[in-house]
């Protein structure tokens, strides 16, 4: 029990440190960076309530893909540091900053004032063998959420024509001159 | 397999408070905690950063924080429908990079610029 | 890592010791490959040092860390130097989670011969090896080189572009035994091979180990041609391609570091060669015997049962590193017999042959797994 | 409460054997640098380009076609991945009979996809000269 402990707050600090590296540092290659370690991040603490499957895909899809594409697209731009990365402005900057800090302090009074209601399933036999926490997953997926998972397909197919059809329209990247 | 919907109808009356059954250790509560820090900073990211760029890595955080409290939730209330919203919500977040970054570069290699207040000036 | 502390440490040696072999097989491997290449080109290589040159790995080990560590004056330090140590970890963490022999019962303990049992290990080996890229990128990045940054678009590009044919060939092997853990696909693959057809038996094949090569050939195919142009090999080297682009990512890189990518690179061969052999090639087993035959006639010779079993283990080991080092030298074969692609070639060969292929693989698995089990 | 004992044993291995494994990279770097011998040269410290003097560029041209890739890469690996739950749990799909309508589901998956690839090819995405 107390090295689960000792894991999440590990993995807590972690992410937490990454995700802040994100949103402060001023050359943006870094923050994609840091980026990819709070997906990992991300992905154990997934682990760590036995969702080992989507670990391994917040792995691939996240870490393995999109944040490589932030990466490469930073490198395409050759962005070094910026010299005005914040918005300027102390007086709207302020209201911003309080303005998150309200909405996080408004998300964490509601977790601990609704959080003792919430009722648990005792019945339900989550198995603690993961292979079968993966089974589950896809029973579900190729049943109840069947057509969720096909409009899903169409969606990436859209998106693909779509990002090719961007790239080579008028002022796109591959425009034909 | 027990169907789950009917599982959780058969177990109402025996529901639990979960907090009667954590008796030390990490909860729901950490976890929750920990995703709302994540996206308040995503947000705060979303309003500082003036890099298009990362703005669109904060609207990833964002999502990321929103997958790991569906995964709690899931977890601790026994039902795997939490982790197939988070499948969905991967993919959406995986689109919505690739096309955000798609019009991005097409913008970059017009006008040399990805300071989101330039991008006020783009008329059609 | 354990619920004591003796579980701890104990897991923690079984770590090292799993890395510790990775990075000895390397010195091991340049080795063969100069020998081998020297070997088909029909001209020595090295044999001054010590027997069969083999000293020359201890000779090279200690130039590499006499050298002058020095970084290009553009360079950013820290990415820099960062990429180097990268490259080291998606092949350890790979490696890590293939199972390397039977697991030894000692007393009440039971020792796997792998660095952690994970029920999910194909899924986590694709998710480690995806994260080979950012080695790459960063070292491109890093140098404050156009060619080192050219470069390593180029082979982050290729190495992408064939992670999918790589993933979509796997698909077929778990189609096949329905599960990611690499135990259960090794457990599935004993016994001699009788295929099962709408109810019927079919045992005219019987005489050939129950393998998956025999259930995937094209599948099989598609996975090794992938996890060479993974590992950046000839003749997919294209990141390297000298004409152009000097020496691809790396560069401005020289003396340990170059020496830490050399690990990483043969790194990921030994990884994709024990995927194979796991995947294609039935794992530790031993063809035509039995786990229980092999524990039988090791009890001839030992009667404690914690020897008994710390013997087979061992057995299993050697008898899966036999199998890696066959597709290691076939590895090294392949790199100095044929001629690198063109990188429209590579890309075509990726994007228009492997991925319509294994697509057609796959949908020919889970056709015939869906007829086979009507009736 | 869904015990989250066993997961302990493989993370923290993962977790162990990656620090493991970079300070054992960094440490092996550092122990280069303080062995090494130290011979300080102005021309040794430019950046390579074959022994020419270095061609200093401004904005460096980089083929957008890298990105395109990725992009698609992303797309169609996420396919793939969809296909993994259902390769894992397909023939417990057969066993309790429901192996038609999940077969039927992926094929109609499986042919967006191969349209998919079949229009990026056609379009010439995919062609490097």
């Amino acid at each position: 029990m107390i090295t689960d402990v000792f894991l999440f707050w590990f993995l807590a600090i972690v992410t937490l440190a990454a995700g802040i590296t994100v949103v402060t540092v001023t050359n943006p290659i870094y923050s994609a960076l840091a980026l990819a370690m709070t997906m990992i991040g991300v992905s154990a603490l997934f682990v760590t309530l036995g969702a080992y499957f989507l670990a391994g895909v917040q792995i691939i899809v996240y870490a393995g893909a999109v944040t490589v594409l932030f990466v490469m697209v930073v490198m395409l731009f050759d962005l070094k540091y910026e010299v005005v990365a914040f918005s300027r402005g102390k007086v709207s900057g302020a209201l911003k900053l309080a303005s998150g800090a309200t909405l996080g302090g408004l998300l964490i009074g509601s977790i601990f004032l609704t959080v003792n209601g919430v009722t648990k399933a005792v019945s339900v036999g989550t198995s603690e063998k993961a292979g079968d926490t993966t089974k589950e997953l896809s029973r579900l997926l190729f049943t109840k959420y069947v057509f969720g998972f096909e409009a899903l397909g169409v969606l990436l197919l859209i998106i693909a024509v779509g990002a090719v059809a961007l790239a080579r329209s008028k002022g796109g990247t591959h425009a034909e001159h | 397999m027990p169907n789950i919907d009917s599982a959780v109808s058969s177990a109402a009356p025996n529901m639990v408070l979960l907090t009667d059954t954590i008796p030390v250790g990490i909860g729901l509560t950490h976890y929750l905690v920990l995703s709302a820090i994540l996206f308040v900073l995503g947000m705060i990211g979303v309003l500082l950063r003036r890099n298009a760029i990362v703005m669109l890595m904060s609207i990833e955080l964002m999502l990321n924080a929103v997958n790991l409290s569906f995964v709690a939730f899931s977890h601790f209330l026994g039902l795997i429908d939490g982790q197939i919203m988070v499948f969905f919500v991967m993919t959406i977040a995986a689109a919505e990079a690739a096309v955000g970054l798609a019009i991005l570069v097409s913008i970059f290699k017009r006008y040399r610029e990805v300071n989101i207040r330039f991008f006020e000036h783009l008329r059609g | 890592m354990g619920n004591s502390l003796t579980e701890i440490i104990i897991n923690s040696i079984k770590l090292i010791l799993v890395f510790l072999i990775m990075v000895q097989a390397v010195p091991v491997l340049v080795w063969l490959e100069r020998r081998g290449s020297a070997f088909i080109q029909n001209r020595f290589g090295p044999n001054r040092i010590g027997p069969l040159g083999l000293m020359q790995l201890l000779a090279d080990a200690v130039k590499f860390l006499f050298k002058e560590e020095f970084s290009p004056a553009k360079s950013v330090k820290f990415l820099y130097y960062a990429a180097p140590v990268v490259a080291l970890v998606p092949a350890t963490l790979a490696f890590a989670a293939i199972p390397l022999g039977a697991p030894v019962q000692w007393d009440q303990y039971v020792f796997h011969l792998q660095g952690y049992e994970i029920s999910v290990g194909i899924v986590f080996v694709l998710a480690v090896s995806s994260l080979a890229t950012y080695a790459i990128l960063l070292a491109g990045w890093g140098s404050g080189n156009k060619y080192a940054l050219l470069g390593a678009l180029r082979a982050s590009a290729q190495v992408i572009s064939y992670e999918l044919a790589l993933g979509l060939s796997i698909v077929g092997v778990i189609l096949l035994y329905g599960t990611f853990d690499f135990n259960e696909i090794i457990q599935a693959q004993q016994g001699p091979l009788i295929l099962h057809w709408m109810g019927h038996e079919i045992t005219f094949l019987s005489f050939l180990p129950n393998w998956g090569i025999f259930y995937q050939p094209l599948g099989m195919v598609i996975f090794f041609a992938s996890a060479f142009a993974e590992s950046n090999r000839l003749p997919f080297d294209l990141a390297e391609g000298e004409a152009e682009l000097v020496a691809g990512f790396h560069v401005e890189y020289g003396g340990f570091k170059m020496l830490l990518f050399f690990i990483g690179e043969y790194g990921h061969m030994l990884v994709s060669s024990a995927l194979i052999a796991t995947f294609f090639l039935g794992g530790y087993t031993i063809p035509w015997v039995s786990m229980a035959e092999l524990t039988q006639w090791v009890g001839t010779f030992i009667q404690t049962p914690n020897w008994i079993s710390l013997v087979t283990g061992l057995i299993t080991f050697a008898v899966m590193f036999a199998k890696i080092a066959v597709f290691l030298w076939i590895f090294i074969q392949v790199r100095w017999t044929l001629p690198r692609f063109r990188y429209d070639q590579l890309m075509d060969l990726g994007w228009k042959t492997m991925l319509p292929w294994a697509l057609f693989n796959t949908i020919l698995t889970a056709t015939v797994i869906y007829f086979a089990h009507l009736g | 409460m869904p015990a989250a004992v066993p997961v302990v044993l493989p993370l923290g291995g993962v977790i162990f054997i990656a620090i493991f494994v970079l300070c054992f990279g960094a440490f092996l770097l550092f122990l280069a640098s303080k062995l090494g011998t130290v011979n300080p040269d102005p021309v040794k410290y430019e950046s390579y380009e074959c022994g020419i003097p270095v061609q200093e560029k401004k904005d460096t041209k980089i083929s957008v076609k890298y990105y395109l890739t990725a992009i698609l890469f992303i797309l169609f690996d996420i396919e793939i991945i969809f296909m993994y739950p259902w390769a894992n749990s397909f023939q417990d799909f057969i066993k309790s009979d429901q192996g038609g309508m999940v077969f039927a589901s992926m094929i109609v998956f499986l042919l967006i996809f191969i349209f998919g690839l079949f229009w990026e090819v056609k379009s010439k995405a995919l062609e490097w000269d």
